[in-house]
């Protein structure tokens, strides 16, 4: 192994400091380095990494190689390290942070083409006419084939419906039968919902960019639609 | 993604009138309202089911509440009987690997060995259906179980609560 | 204030309140110790055995709870609750609810006979729910008081009077009494003490320390539960899902302490990394096949106490295995037994399997103590511990209430006894103008005169618990004691020191017309005061007795040779019958008490015990080696809580030189110390002849300044290189050289934990990063790097550490195999250490280096502990007579020590420590007599030829030659029943009482009967 | 021209006859002749006609400081315990001592046996006593009906034999390792000071036995032994063995049988020879009275050698010098400590 | 009953020990609290100081029947009765070398020190000096046959 030599002149720690900033509960300085989050963390080893010695780089000012590891993207910010850690530090949280501040040329293409198409509408891109249409679609196959389903719904924009609830852009783009069986949970307990035509995307990959504007954005725009559509209730379908 | 709608309502602090509930929550309420009624006796097989704890609805979103929550209506989809819980469990659950825009980014070689512990923890129940009711947890569950060669089916809850449904007039409104 | 009241208001029967009460009711003031259960004992009663001498904890705990139980300034009040405590210091009005027993305890003979006939069975908090008790109940076998309680809550009776009430009709006693009331006592004491304790931290809510639904995942407390013989499965050690032997057992540390996420527990428990060794040793030695493998999983190993870093080393040479790792979750695996994935070091992933986990649980406050302190007016600290300050460490906020044991902060029970002792010193110092005004005294019965009976010998044989009976056959052993001439009575006993069975020694000796009494059981160094009392409660001579050590020195050492181990107590029963035999009935001496005192050392131990002394009213001669008084603490910039040391020490000094009652000799040192407890004489090199009763020696220790070899630094060679105390001296000058500095790092540990000095120094690591804080708070942008092998900031102190993080000073961990190396480089200094979690050679730059060396003994703490005749420990500090229960006292009476002298030690504890050792030496000063030795040496006139050999080698000056008749006499009060003038007599002429010649060979000879 | 026993001898007649002319003292305790060939014996004076009866030569082998302490509680009126001891000066007696005879009364004066007030001691420098059995040995163990002594040699003659023996071939063993012929203390001196002889081989019948295996050592002393018939002459002639109650004769505590047990009389000879352990001056009278022949004198030999060897210590030297088993330095050897010996083998 | 012990193959030899109160006995409790194993061939019997202990009750322990005989006290300097031991030093060390010249086995008779808080060296000392005697066999010279 090559001999790693780290000369401390003075402690920069950019990148520890900017995410203090921006996180003041951060709490990166609190790291015992006891080691706790590498045994619980998946991720841990990946790339030569884990939780603690990515603490431990952010806090010894090892800026060059916390911004250049790709291990802020084998890290799936899930967290566990930080529900047993005993200083409670929130690893996914800082990796959210040090995602974002990747240039968005630099981060992988497909997850942020991703946050960039739910920006304009939904993570698989497809339009909304699309889905207001496959919606329609499959329910009349229901109705149809299915005379015991004969009544079934599946409300779009229905003002006033007591829930709102939104749908994951993959089975609209390929598995549109997948979104049957919900209807008929929700009908057989007699539930008044209703989707929306815009900012219906169950998923939202504008968190895991790090950039926090276009995940402000996208919940945002959702939240206005449901309420917009005056529901009590917006249910989540994952 | 519960935690993303969830917590960027919180931390961006956008103002709102509806309340943010998950359907896992709501599946459970209303089996227990009896608003939905379901019967695990087309289960003569004893298919054995676990489930996966999405991190971003059960850590990160509603604890170990909707955990049991799911696991209720499970057990009453699957029967109490088939029911294989999974350890760590609940809130301490392993995330599937799939989260945090694993599955978009690219690095498939890093994501699969990532998925190593949730296969091998999966694979210890001995399941034959998985319940992930998350996407990003469905697709990772359903590669890693290819990938590592398990045996188990990897589905979404409703299926199976869809198919458990027991109708009666007033709750479909079917006539006869 | 008018006269105070001259009794004091205990709160809490742990070993603390006990202490305390004991000191109290010791000195001259009545008690009322207060205790929530139905006996008192408190956690200690529940552990197995205590670290670092591996003492069996109920054993060591039991004479001083029966001296206790039986005290005649002692009321003892069970089941009871503080309700209001109203008035003020020197006049407190107290209402206490006690709850009822439904027991008649003037009545109960603790046959058990309710119990074993009750239907209903409940977990038994004691031991921690693991096993089962019933609804009447003993809280457990050695319990004081030794009656038996009915627990309303499950008592079938109480719920539906007519339904049951087996108890009621087996009672041989008639002692039940479903009728029982509440009672409400009103009581007026001068002073309140809160000994309240802990909680063990209850880690139901960690999930992922499988707690609660993984069985064979137990709490430390279950665990001493699981080995103690008193326990569940009577020390079987068996593990909860299968009730087999675990082979393999994993600890998990730090949880519900130093944890601010989960647990919200941001203090450290101080205790925990020591039990953990201890329970993982003792784990092997319970283990039938002596082959437990044990791991420890910690974060930073905390053995910061006397005696503890030596067993920490003995631990792992012994093999058990020590991980720095957290462990993130505990998952089962087959069987039942239980997968521990932990991180090395460097972030390798290792897995594990082990037949149980015992979580190293931390200590905390009870939620009902946190209401009390609450109803009370005390306050508390963020961590729900009493408030105090390291100044006044057993202080509260309200006057005249004091604190002790772990309700202040969690601590071991030597540091909880010292407390307790201190707490009893405050109440002294505010109540002493009425002490014996409300004391009682004690009377025997006349006792029998035995002379001309022949021996009437009865041999109790104790089976421990299983620690005898495990090993020995106690049935063979009592049967055969039988046969022993001159024995007309033997019985065995499960704990013969528990108090039905010392009652009931008592009823037998008065029942048989016992005229011997021999015990075999444990050690009589702990145990013979205990038996000897009950003698005379029997109304025969406390003299007339031996003990015959079947545990320590037979069923522990032969434990698998039980064969062997059985024929060897019996040689030793029998060696005890035959010397007994010829024990006779001795009087009980007394000397008269100087009631002054000595103190030896003026730093802030030396200076805050003779202040102590002195408001009370007692003289103290005080002597200082040095020109000047404060000792040490002239150089000591701040507590770790940051009040200033110069400024308090320039009141205690002003205070001692203002007093009419401390006489002090500066520049002085004691030359020669004759006589002994009561009766000191010493002479001082200023040619001053002291008489005193007492003394207490505070001679403090001194920093290691490391000038040459391996922990050299630069020391001496750079002047930016200090010790700590050598930074705080420029901290107090306020030295404007220390602003603008860049860097600096601290190395920890210079000479501590090395081959050559291997203890702890205890208070480096606090005191380094409390100056680390400080000079972050000089230069902000400073940065400052720490270079440790364990943190050991224990107890509150985990929140300094805990800032110094935040504020972005920066820990590095070495070892012993990778030191820091530190070099100069034009002029500059360059320190390189590796980083083990990186795994890289980290270069700092630093303009300030400083040496958390180690505190060292001085080198004359060994002339003064000749002349004390007190003895020291292999690292050179001076060796107290107990470690866990006689923090202060010598083994020597009379003679006691405080502060750096005895182990190095925060001023916190130092201050404690010389408040404690005031307290002790109160007990003596406050009474006109002290017992006296009564084995003494007697003369045989008609052997006597008058050589005077006796009288040379009595060091005592015990023995002189009679003017008229030219033979050897005896001065009782100065001897002290060592014996060397009866070696020395050919002619056989002088002897000792109840230990010549012809007893000892007789047990000799016995011991070769039947070998 | 006399012989120089002969002048010692009238030199002393002269010095006790004045002595006892004076008053100075009421009796002195000196030597004559018996009427067996080679055997003095003690004889006590109290007038100075007496004086020419004592005698001096190389026969006076028993210790006289054995016969002090009761010569001197002769003059002392009788006592009750408890009764106050005698008022005014008590008449004191003088006595003859050699080297090792004075330093027993140095140790009876330590020990308190032996008032100095009221001795009066009579110093001869010794020349070394004869051993009368070497007498007997080097005549083969034919009668001897007279011995005339020269300064070095001895006439003996018997029934048909006369034999002219060297005198130093017959000194007891004591004396031919003695280096301090002088006394130690004295009042007045009969010749001159000799001052301390050399000897070589001051040790060597003890070192003798030292390089012998421990079995051999045993069987050494269990032979040299076990012709002991228990009847104390060895220490009845003893000037240290003065208890009321010997152990030998104490029945509460029992130390040894009273019986001929072999082991008994191991003890006996162990502990006895054990009680003189820094006391012994190595006079020889124990050796000297013993009937059986028995040589117990090497026993307290070895004992004054390890005390010389271990402590620098030889017994009555001094009178302000404590007995060494009555005192101790704080770096007394120890290496026969186990643990410390094994401390040792470490290192 | 020793000829009976004797006459069996497996003849374990019977040590009596004279310890000191203060640390040797404490030292020997400790030894059982620590759980140090030694042979039970060791019959202790406490005495208040190794300064107690006089030549006679060693010989008496030796003619009584005990195959070794283990005198231990506080190091020096550490005399619970200030100089107890140095006395014992100088008794024990004339008698062990008188001992030796009359043909008792060095081993036969041992003293040691041992403090209060040495458990560990008096199981080692009570295992050394069990097999230093039992290499030597029974003690027969000073036994007194009763």
């Amino acid at each position: 192994m090559q001999e790693n030599n780290i000369d401390l002149e003075k402690i920069r720690a950019g990148v520890k400091k900017k995410i203090e900033q921006a996180v003041p509960e951060a709490n990166i300085n609190y790291c015992l380095t006891c080691g706790l989050c590498a045994s619980g963390c998946p991720a841990t080893g990946l790339d030569d990494m884990d939780p603690r010695k990515f603490l431990r780089m952010l806090v010894l000012g090892q800026d060059e190689e916390i911004l250049n590891t790709d291990w802020i993207y084998a890290c799936t910010m899930c967290q566990r390290c930080r529900y047993a850690c005993p200083m409670g530090i929130d690893v996914g949280r800082i990796v959210y942070e040090i995602r974002g501040m990747r240039p968005r040329e630099k981060r992988p293409k497909n997850l942020q083409r991703s946050c960039d198409l739910q920006r304009q509408n939904n993570s698989t891109g497809i339009p909304n006419e699309d889905f207001v249409w496959v919606v329609g679609d499959v329910l009349e196959e229901v109705r149809e084939n299915e005379p015991e389903w004969k009544d079934l719904q599946a409300p779009i924009d229905k003002k006033g419906a007591k829930y709102y609830l939104n749908q994951n852009a993959k089975e609209p783009t390929v598995e549109p039968e997948e979104m049957v069986p919900l209807w008929k949970i929700l009908h057989a307990a007699d539930i008044d919902w209703t989707y929306s035509s815009e900012w219906w995307d169950g998923a939202n990959y504008c968190l895991f960019t790090g950039d926090p504007g276009d995940w402000e954005y996208t919940v945002r725009k959702q939240a206005e639609v449901v309420d917009s559509l005056g529901c009590r209730y917006y249910i989540n379908t994952e | 993604m519960f935690y993303a709608t969830l917590e960027g309502l919180r931390r961006f602090n956008i103002q709102h009138k509806f309340e943010f509930v998950s359907i896992i929550s709501l599946y459970a309420q209303w089996i227990r309202e009896g608003r939905l009624k379901v019967d695990s006796s087309w289960n003569r097989e004893g298919l054995k089911f676990t489930v996966q704890d999405p991190c971003k609805l059960v850590r990160q979103g509603l604890g170990d509440v909707v955990a049991e929550d799911l696991r209720f209506v499970v057990k009453k989809v699957a029967g109490e009987e088939n029911f294989v819980d999974v350890w760590p469990r609940l809130s301490n659950n392993y995330c599937c690997g799939g989260g945090g825009g694993a599955l978009q980014a690219g690095f498939v070689e890093n994501r699969r060995k990532y998925g190593k512990l949730k296969f091998d923890q999966l694979a210890a129940t001995g399941a034959d259906v998985v319940i992930t009711p998350c996407h990003n947890c469905h697709s990772q569950v359903l590669d890693i179980c290819d990938f590592y060669g398990g045996r188990w089916k990897t589905t979404h809850l409703w299926n199976w609560l869809a198919n458990a449904l027991v109708m009666d007039d007033s709750a479909t409104g079917r006539e006869g | 204030m008018s006269t105070p009241k001259g009794s004091v208001l205990v709160v809490g029967g742990g070993i603390a309140g006990v202490q305390a009460a004991l000191d109290l009711a010791d000195s001259g003031f009545y008690v009322h110790l207060v205790e929530k259960s139905a006996a008192i004992g408190g956690s200690m009663s529940q552990l197995d055995k205590t670290f670092p001498t591996n003492d069996c904890s109920a054993c060591i705990l039991s004479p001083k709870l029966v001296e206790c139980g039986r005290h005649l300034n002692i009321n003892l009040l069970t089941l009871s609750e503080v309700l209001s405590v109203d008035g003020e210091e020197g006049d407190f009005q107290v209402r206490v609810r006690q709850n009822p027993r439904y027991v008649d305890p003037e009545k109960c003979i603790a046959c058990g006979s309710c119990a074993e006939k009750c239907p209903k069975k409940v977990p038994n908090e004691f031991d921690m729910g693991l096993g089962k008790r019933k609804a009447i109940y003993l809280r457990y076998p050695q319990a004081v008081p030794l009656k038996y309680a009915i627990d309303p809550d499950h008592c079938i009776y109480l719920k539906k009077p007519g339904r049951c009430g087996f108890c009621e009709k087996v009672c041989p006693a008639d002692a039940i009494n479903f009728k029982d009331q509440p009672k409400e006592h009103l009581l007026n004491v001068g002073s309140v003490i809160l000994a309240l304790g802990f909680k063990p931290f209850d880690p139901s809510g960690l999930d992922f320390t499988g707690y609660g639904n993984l069985k064979n995942v137990v709490t430390s407390m279950e665990f001493e539960r699981l080995l103690s013989p008193s326990g569940p499965c009577q020390g079987h050690m068996e593990r909860p899902s299968d009730h087999q032997e675990p082979k393999k057992i994993a600890w998990l540390q730090c949880v519900g302490s130093r944890d601010i996420n989960r647990a919200c527990h941001g203090y450290c428990s101080s205790v925990c990394c020591m039990y953990a060794i201890k329970q993982a040793v003792i784990a092997r030695e319970h283990s039938s096949s002596g082959a437990v493998d044990a791991t420890v999983f910690y974060m930073d190993m905390r053995t910061h106490g006397k005696g503890f870093e030596a067993y920490y080393d003995r631990a792992r040479e012994e093999g058990i295995k020590f991980h720095r790792a957290r462990v993130h979750t505990v998952s089962p695996a087959e069987n039942d037994n239980l997968k521990v994935r932990y991180a090395g070091e460097n972030g390798d992933i290792r897995e594990d399997e082990f037949d149980l986990v015992v979580l190293s649980v931390g200590l905390a406050t009870d939620p009902q103590v946190i209401k009390l302190a609450n109803d009370l007016g005390i306050e508390l600290d963020s961590d729900s511990f009493a408030r105090t300050t390291c100044l006044r460490p057993v202080e509260t906020s309200r006057n005249g209430v004091f604190v002790c044991g772990a309700l202040a902060e969690p601590k071991d029970i030597p540091q909880s006894v010292m407390e307790a002792s201190a707490a009893a010193l405050e109440a002294e110092r505010i109540l002493y103008p009425s002490r014996w005004t409300e004391t009682k005294e004690k009377h025997f019965p006349k006792e029998r005169d035995v002379h001309a009976e022949p021996p009437r010998i009865g041999v109790f044989v104790c089976s421990c618990g299983i620690n005898i009976a495990g090993v020995v056959d106690v049935q063979a052993v009592t049967d055969y004691a039988w046969k022993l001439p001159g024995v007309v009575f033997a019985q065995n006993n499960l704990f013969t020191c528990s108090q039905d069975t010392i009652n009931q020694m008592a009823e037998t000796i008065k029942r048989e017309r016992l005229n011997r009494v021999v015990v075999a059981s444990c050690t009589p160094r702990t145990h013979e005061p205990l038996f000897q009392e009950t003698l005379r409660e029997a109304g025969i001579n406390k003299y007339l007795f031996e003990m015959a050590n079947i545990r320590d020195q037979d069923s522990w050492v032969h434990q698998r040779q039980p064969e062997a181990a059985t024929e060897k107590a019996k040689d030793l029963v029998r060696m005890a019958v035959a010397k007994v035999r010829g024990d006779d009935p001795l009087p009980y001496n007394t000397v008269p008490v100087i009631k002054s005192a000595m103190v030896i050392g003026s730093g802030v131990a030396g200076l805050t015990a003779a202040l102590s002394l002195a408001d009370q009213g007692f003289p103290v001669t005080l002597v200082e080696r040095k020109d000047r008084l404060g000792g040490h603490a002239h150089k000591f910039f701040r507590t770790w809580q940051g009040q200033e040391m110069q400024p308090y020490l320039s009141e205690l000094v002003s205070m001692v030189e203002a007093s009419d009652l401390i006489d002090v000799h500066l520049g002085t040192t004691v030359q020669d110390v004759s006589g002994s407890v009561g009766q000191f004489t010493s002479i001082l090199t200023d040619g001053t002849e002291v008489k005193h009763g007492v003394a207490i020696v505070a001679v403090g220790a001194e920093s290691f300044k490391p000038r040459e070899g391996r922990w050299n630094y630069l020391y001496g060679k750079n002047p930016n290189v200090h010790t700590l105390l050598e930074l705080d001296q420029r901290f107090i000058k306020d030295d404007p050289g220390l602003k603008g500095l860049n860097q600096a790092v601290f190395i920890h540990c210079v000479g501590s934990r090395v081959p050559e000095r291997p203890y702890c120094s205890r208070v480096c690591c606090t005191h380094a990063i409390d100056q680390a804080l400080h000079l972050k708070e000089m230069n902000p942008d400073m940065d400052i790097f720490m270079l440790y092998r364990d943190i050991r900031t224990y107890g509150k102190r985990e929140h300094l550490y805990q800032e110094a993080r935040a504020k972005g000073i920066i820990f590095i961990r070495y070892d012993l195999e990778n030191l820091p190396r530190v070099s100069e480089e034009n002029g500059s200094m360059v320190v390189k250490v590796r980083d083990p979690i990186i795994d890289a050679s980290v270069t700092l730059h630093p303009d300030l280096l400083i040496l958390a060396s180690a505190v060292r003994p001085r080198d004359d703490v060994g002339g003064l502990s000749k002349l004390f005749k007190c003895a020291m420990t292999g690292d050179g500090f001076l060796l107290e007579a107990h470690m866990k229960l006689r923090p202060v006292d010598f083994a020597t009476d009379g003679v006691y020590l405080a502060g750096l002298c005895h182990y190095p030690k925060p001023v916190e504890e130092t201050i404690a420590q010389a408040k404690a050792a005031a307290s002790r030496a109160g007990l003596v000063l406050s009474r006109d007599a002290v017992p006296a030795e009564s084995i003494t040496a007697v003369v045989n006139l008609q052997k006597c030829t008058g050589c005077a050999v006796c009288a040379r080698v009595c060091a005592y000056h015990a023995v002189n030659m009679d003017e008229n008749s030219g033979k050897a006499q005896v001065d009782t009060g100065l001897c002290k029943g060592c014996g060397a003038c009866v070696a020395g007599c050919r002619s056989d002429a002088i002897t000792l009482k109840n230990l010549g010649n012809e007893q000892i060979m007789a047990a000799v000879e016995a011991a070769m009967e039947d070998f | 021209m006399s012989t120089v026993n002969e002048k010692i001898t009238s030199e002393i007649r002269e010095k006790v006859r004045e002595l006892l002319a004076s008053g100075h003292v009421a009796a002195f305790l000196g030597y004559t002749s018996g009427s067996v060939p080679m055997v003095m014996q003690p004889l006590i004076i109290r007038t100075p006609e007496d004086a020419d009866r004592l005698e001096w030569n190389s026969f006076c082998v028993l210790n006289l400081a054995n016969y002090l302490p009761a010569l001197l509680k002769s003059f002392e009126p009788p006592r009750r315990p408890g009764d106050p001891p005698p008022e005014g000066p008590l008449p004191k007696v003088g006595v003859l001592a050699t080297g090792c005879w004075s330093r027993n009364m140095v140790i009876q004066v330590q020990e308190n046996q032996v008032d100095r007030d009221r001795v009066v001691v009579v110093g001869i420098s010794s020349r070394g006593m004869v051993d009368r059995k070497k007498v007997l040995a080097a005549v083969g163990h034919r009668d001897v009906t007279a011995v005339y002594e020269y300064d070095h040699s001895l006439k003996v003659s018997g029934p048909g034999y006369e034999r002219e023996i060297n005198r130093w071939d017959v000194v007891r063993d004591n004396c031919r390792t003695c280096v301090h012929p002088d006394p130690v203390i004295f009042d007045h001196m009969i010749g001159d000071l000799k001052g301390e002889r050399d000897v070589a081989d001051r040790f060597r019948q003890v070192e003798d036995i030292e390089v012998l295996a421990p079995e051999d050592r045993w069987s050494w002393f269990s032979t040299e032994i076990a012709s002991c018939i228990r009847c104390y002459a060895c220490r009845n002639a003893c000037p240290l063995c003065y208890c009321p109650t010997c152990f030998v004769d104490d029945s509460r505590p029992q130390w040894v049988g009273k019986s001929i047990d072999k082991a008994d009389t191991a003890i006996f000879h162990i502990l006895r020879a054990y009680h003189c352990a820094g006391r012994c001056t190595d006079c020889g009278s124990c050796e000297s009275a013993c009937p059986m022949g028995i040589k117990m004198r090497i026993l307290t030999r070895k004992l004054q050698k390890d005390v010389l060897e271990l402590y620098g210590a030889e017994a009555g030297m001094d009178m302000q010098s404590p007995p060494p088993l009555s005192t101790y330095k704080m770096d007394d050897p120890q290496d026969f400590i186990l643990t410390e010996s094994i401390k040792g083998e470490e290192k | 009953m020793n000829d009976i012990s004797k006459s069996k193959g497996a003849w374990e030899p019977k040590i009596i020990a004279f310890l000191c109160n203060w640390c040797s006995y404490a030292g020997a409790d400790l030894a059982g609290v620590s759980r140090y194993q030694y042979p039970p061939s060791i019959r202790i019997v406490r005495v208040p100081c190794s300064g107690r202990v006089s030549p006679n009750l060693i010989l008496d322990a030796l003619r009584s029947g005990a195959d070794g005989v283990l005198v231990s006290g506080c190091h020096p300097g550490d005399c619970h009765y200030i100089s107890g031991n140095y006395y014992a030093r100088r008794r024990f060390a004339l008698l062990k070398r008188f001992l030796e010249f009359v043909g008792v086995e060095p081993d036969r008779v041992n003293f040691t020190w041992i403090s209060a808080s040495e458990g560990e060296q008096f199981a080692q000392v009570a295992t050394e000096v069990t097999e230093r005697v039992r290499k030597l066999g029974p003690a027969t010279h000073l036994l007194k046959e009763f």
